[in-house]
């Protein structure tokens, strides 16, 4: 019999036991010194908010967005630009106007900053174009993210167009990393599992039957999207002080599409899906990243591989949309008390087996 | 009926999802013969064409086609065949011109010449299409629509025409041409399953009738006789 | 440069425009058939033009005379495009739209990627003969190069080919039967497996045609180089109404006419921004008027 | 999310009165005139005129096409009217989005039951609740303190609804694995939780067997006698709608043909002829 009190118990167990472990990957990690794996980690952390605030779109609207990494070029641009130093600006952007030539912002209010202009433009978009069905609504997206590109190549003064834009202070650390990432996390699981989730996952479900109980589609949407915006402008705010120099080539397709990858991995509309999905997709592009330089089989030489891992990715995806829309988990949760359920039954079954033979032996 | 069934359904059972459409129907089409297959809204008849021209796969039973089972082919198939379905709500090609619809409807033949000879007939069946034949059927009337499809489905030389609420939407006066259409069709000999809501209208013209309520067959007869059968207003309109 | 308001320069502007607006039509043909028979936005049309280029150079490289080049990338296009139906989208027909554009994308980045590792990311120069790459000078300032002759009369004989294919045959017709309403076209014995092969192949023979006009005029060719044309055949079919023939080729003529127009009469310093110009266009008229400007399509909105 | 206006259950617009609306106000709750619908030239429904009193009962019946669920869209606001106006408690309907209506006092359910397929029975109710209790920036993102108390009283109404509903016991399996009948009771506790005062129910009984039919009468005479709302209920079934509704309208093409008890309606011979395309002669009796 399973006492639900026992559970509890498994549960706390379980919880703490995840904690540690993230606590002793995060200080091993901090401390131990591996840049590889420090940079790894960051990246991870970075990639996992673009997914997680995609999937708080798309997953649970349902709607397809192609722009969001157009949101995530503004938080970059827009926290670099911020924190940049004057001596540096002068250099690098001698036509900078007035007040942006001046100062210098710490990194905290230039990522927040970032991260509110990009859910400033996202509402703004989003008022017009939300309102459009299904696959209209990807395509305008899309339109955003050129218009973005376009923009950040001719705007010069701001952005160096086409240039490296270098110099960004390196602030992003793991701990800043892992914060942010944290929060973007809790807030997408907060959303999902509150009564404004209920409304959202509503309006994505049936429409219709969402009017019909007083809940507006484009209300809901322009919601998910200002948030999603939001710390998908500070995921770029991240990465842009992570790399410190970076062009608007960073900003485009090949980029969306990873990131589109992860979320389908995962399953839309889930967030520990999302964890999952991103860090499968990255392990496996960084594998085979590592072969692209190119590899040695014995005597046989493979020669330089580019675009293996883009490949990968594609062929990824493409399997996954034939056999497995929902990815690994649809838009279901991984939940502490249904592991402590498996674990439980499982070893309530090792018990009897353990007593089995026992009995066996008793009976003639 | 004499001859073996040209259509033959065998416990049919059907749905969409978790609603049952059809609890068991069977029913036979004999060669020439009209049928009507009655019923209020929602009694299962649209659902019966869609399975019949495999739009719909039955949860089990069978088709037969001159004792052939065609059960689950896909729909061009069955419509190769010669079952031509006349769909409910008049889905014609409105983007297309009334010829162009026209000369869609002899896609199965592959053969100009009885394109060409059906074209002929089908106009001096419904002559107000011919001084539309190059309009886009979307301008058409209500009632120009409905002929345009009925003659769409004459184009293939039909084997079997099944008919879904051909009087659906349309005025008095349409109805009674569109019914006068039917009845040379009859006269001429071809196959039909009829599904109407105007049973009046509907038993004026078939030999014989079914009627279905809630997916299960209720009666079944002459239909003359199922004209003054008195539960056939009950089952409409409730007792 | 001709002064603003000199007849020449509306003449150069007209010559452009319909230069430019024959590949766009093209290109947007192919998007639209594609789209009318599936609902899909097929996002690896550019790839296809990529694809087509490539086996274009690769023959070129083997010494076959031009006119069997251009034949050859077409046909290659179009078997790409009938591999591609079958191996990424027929698996999944019927799922919902985006399962099918997100396929697409994969196919696009898939193909992509493998022309980069065949072939490497460099640009190539794609020789052209010299009939293609001639400029005229009928006279004044006027530029006639002859790749805009050959663009619009390339398109006119193949737009009108394939006019005369959709009115005039019965497979034409039942693709615009399919397309507009694929139940009753099965109910009268219409294949949609069949007609949704001729449309990808048809439609990638036009991005194979449109990829000579367009590399004639870039000179080189690389394997991102679908992106931007599949982009502005996106805009093309929404400016004239999505999933319809006449729209997409009206759509392009527009797009061309419109680009041509903000090229010329945009002050120097914003020049740049053109294409946020026409993406910002593409939005507008999805929102005023998502059927495009033929108005085929029922707005949908939520 | 705006202000939360919150209505107490089972008081909207019944101040007072006992009974068939006798007593009602001045004001009827629902006003219909000249109403006129038309889909691509084709007439849906033609001038349609209706005044429904406080916790009456309309039934609306008519062959297919005849322009039922066309009313009902109109009604709730899911279709803008090409003529014609509708008025609510004296306010005017005819150009406010689906989706402002419900709190009026508004509520529907689907011919094509339209449950939220990924929520639980349980959810489906509650967020039809958060139109009276809007989510506040507390209860989305803390799941403990006074946010999480305001989530748990949803939660306890909502159980209380799918009770009475006598659904209780599936509150918590997902919407889209219910059986159709369960979903239909489920939808009706959606449209309920909304605390309406005019329920719109598009042919509730279709696809039911005719017990369950029976059943989900008896449940909605109860539900009614207990809130007294007003019910406009659209259905094809005649045993169902004549036993349930005390008056009728009878549409045929668009065009309300004839109007009154259900033992008028039986008797009128546009009627027999509207459903079986002929005019009340022998076969009748």
């Amino acid at each position: 019999m399973i006492v639900p009190s026992v559970r509890r118990e498994w549960i706390w167990g379980l919880r703490s036991f995840l904690l540690l472990l993230l606590a002793g990957a995060y200080l091993a990690l901090e401390r131990g010194g591996n840049a590889y794996l420090q940079r790894l980690a960051i990246l991870f952390l970075i990639n996992l908010m673009l997914v997680v605030s995609l999937n708080l779109f798309t997953g649970f609207t349902g709607v397809f967005s192609l722009g969001h990494i157009g949101f995530m070029a503004l938080g970059a641009y827009a926290s670099a630009i911020l924190t940049l130093p004057v001596n540096l600006k002068a250099v690098n952007l001698p036509d900078l106007p007035a007040p942006l030539a001046s100062i210098t912002l710490p990194f905290f209010p230039a990522l927040i900053l970032g991260g509110l202009i990009a859910a400033i433009v996202a509402l703004l978009i989003g008022i017009p174009v939300l309102r459009l069905s299904g696959h209209f609504v990807a395509v305008a997206t899309l339109g955003f993210l050129v218009i973005t590109r376009v923009v950040l190549i001719n705007a010069e003064t701001f952005t160096r167009g086409t240039r490296t834009f270098a110099g960004v202070p390196p602030f992003t650390t793991m701990g800043w990393a892992a914060l942010w990432a944290l929060l973007n996390v809790y807030v997408a699981w907060r959303l999902k599992h509150s009564p404004l989730g209920l409304r959202l996952l509503a309006a994505r479900d049936d429409p219709w039957g969402a009017k019909s109980v007083g809940v507006s589609i484009g209300r809901m949407r322009l919601i998910a999207f200002g948030i999603s915006a939001f710390f998908t402008g500070i995921a770029g705010g991240l990465w842009a002080h992570f790399l410190t120099a970076f062009s608007p080539n960073a900003f485009y397709f090949s980029r969306t599409f990873e990131i589109i990858v992860m979320m389908i991995v995962g399953g839309m509309g889930s967030v520990t899906g999302s964890i999952l999905g991103t860090l499968l997709v990255m392990a496996s592009t960084e594998a085979l990243r590592n072969l692209e330089p190119g590899f040695a089989i014995g005597s046989l030489t493979v020669g330089p591989l580019y675009g293996l891992s883009q490949i990968g990715l594609a062929v990824l995806l493409m399997l996954l949309m034939t056999f497995r829309r929902q990815g690994l988990l649809g838009d279901r949760e991984l939940r502490l008390e249904a592991i402590a359920e498996r674990l439980e039954r499982w070893l309530e079954r090792r018990k009897t087996a353990l007593e089995a033979p026992r009995v066996r032996k008793a009976d003639p | 009926m004499d001859g073996p069934a040209v259509l033959e359904l065998r416990n049919l059972e059907a749905a969409y999802g978790a609603i049952r459409a059809l609890h068991g129907l069977s029913m036979t089409l004999g060669p020439g013969e009209v049928v009507a297959l009655l019923g209020p809204n929602g009694a299962g008849k649209t659902t019966t064409l869609r399975v019949i021209s495999g739009l719909l796969r039955p949860v089990r039973g069978q088709v037969l086609y001159r004792g052939q089972e065609i059960t689950g082919r896909p729909p061009a198939a069955i419509a190769r065949l010669g079952i031509i379905q006349c769909p409910e709500g008049r889905q014609i090609f409105k983007n297309l011109t009334v010829r162009e619809n026209l000369i869609l409807g002899s896609y199965r033949l592959r053969d100009p010449v009885r394109e060409r000879r059906n074209l002929e007939r089908a106009l001096s069946l419904f002559p107000m299409l011919k001084e539309r034949l190059n309009y886009p059927a979307g301008l058409l009337s209500g009632g120009q629509q409905q002929m345009l499809a009925i003659a769409r489905a004459l184009m293939a030389d039909p084997e079997v025409l099944l008919l879904d609420e051909p009087s659906l939407g349309l005025a008095p006066r349409v109805v009674e041409e569109v019914f006068e259409a039917l009845a040379q069709l009859k006269a001429q000999g071809l196959t039909m399953l009829i599904v109407e809501q105007n049973a009046e209208k509907a038993l004026e013209l078939a030999d014989r009738a079914y009627v279905l309520e809630a997916g299960r067959l209720v009666l079944a007869d002459a239909a003359d006789r199922l004209r003054e059968n008195p539960d056939l207003i009950r089952i409409y309109l409730g007792r | 440069m001709q002064a603003l308001g000199s007849p020449e320069f509306w003449i150069q502007q007209l010559i452009n425009a319909l230069g430019l607006g024959s590949q766009y039509a093209l290109m947007a043909v192919g998007l639209a058939m594609v789209f009318g028979v599936m609902r899909l936005i097929n996002f690896a049309h550019g790839t296809v033009m990529m694809a087509s280029a490539y086996i274009g150079l690769l023959l070129l490289q083997q010494g076959v005379p031009f006119p069997f080049v251009a034949l050859g990338a077409i046909a290659g296009a179009a078997a790409l495009g009938v591999l591609m139906e079958r191996i990424a989208y027929r698996p999944v027909r019927g799922a919902p739209d985006v399962v099918l554009l997100l396929n697409s994308f994969a196919v696009a980045v898939l193909l992509e990627n493998v022309a980069i590792l065949l072939f490497s990311p460099r640009s190539r120069p794609f020789p052209m003969p010299e009939v293609l790459t001639r400029v005229f000078h009928p006279g004044g300032n006027l530029f006639l190069p002859s790749i805009h002759l050959w663009a619009l009369g390339g398109a006119l004989l193949a737009l009108g080919g394939l006019g005369l294919f959709v009115t005039r045959t019965r497979l034409g017709l039942a693709m615009r039967a399919a397309a507009e309403n694929p139940t009753a076209a099965q109910l009268l014995g219409i294949e949609i497996g069949k007609v949704t092969v001729l449309a990808f192949a048809i439609g990638s023979a036009m991005a194979g045609l449109a990829v000579l006009f367009w590399t004639a005029h870039v000179g080189t060719i690389n394997p991102g180089m679908g992106f931007e044309p599949v982009l502005k055949a996106f805009v093309a079919c929404v400016i004239g109404g999505f999933g319809t023939i006449p729209g997409a080729v009206l759509g392009g003529y527009l797009l061309g006419a419109l680009e041509i127009a903000l090229q010329g009469l945009l002050p120097s310093g914003v020049v740049g921004y053109r294409d946020a110009l026409v993406y910002g266009i593409l939005i507008l008229i999805l929102l005023v008027r998502p059927g495009g400007v033929l108005g085929y399509l029922e707005a949908e909105r939520v | 999310m705006g202000s939360a206006s919150v209505v107490p259950p089972h008081t909207v617009g019944n101040p007072s009165q006992e009974g068939t609306g006798v007593l009602s106000p001045s004001i009827p709750l629902l006003e219909v005139e000249g109403l006129t619908k038309r889909f691509q030239g084709v007439v849906a429904l033609r001038d349609y005129r209706l005044i429904l009193q406080e916790g009456e009962i309309l039934g609306v019946i008519g062959p297919n096409g005849a322009g039922k669920t066309t009313l009902i869209n109109l009604l709730s606001g899911f279709i803008r009217p090409d003529g014609g106006r509708v008025r609510f408690r004296g306010r005017d309907l005819t150009r406010l989005p689906a989706h402002r209506i419900p709190k009026l006092g508004i509520a529907r359910t689907f011919q094509n039951i339209r449950l939220f397929p990924s929520l639980t029975a349980l959810e489906n109710v509650m967020v039809a609740m958060t139109i009276h209790h809007p989510p506040d920036v507390l209860s989305t993102l803390f799941s403990f303190g006074p946010g999480h108390r305001r989530v748990r009283e949803l939660r306890e109404r909502a159980m209380a609804l799918l009770e009475q509903m006598g659904i209780a016991h599936l509150a918590h399996r997902p919407s889209s694995a219910l059986s159709y009948g369960d979903q239909r009771r489920v939808e009706i506790a959606r449209a309920l939780a909304l605390e309406p005062s005019l329920l719109l129910l598009d042919e509730p009984t279709a696809g039911l067997h005719p017990e369950e039919s029976e059943a989900l009468i008896d449940l909605l005479s109860q539900l009614h006698r207990e809130r007294r709302m007003a019910i406009v209920m659209v259905a094809h079934d005649m045993p169902v709608v004549m036993r349930f509704c005390p008056r009728l309208h009878v549409l045929s093409s668009g065009t309300l043909l004839a109007e009154g008890t259900p033992e008028e309606i039986r008797d009128n011979p546009l009627v027999l002829e509207a459903f079986l395309g002929r005019s009340g002669r022998s076969g009748a009796a």
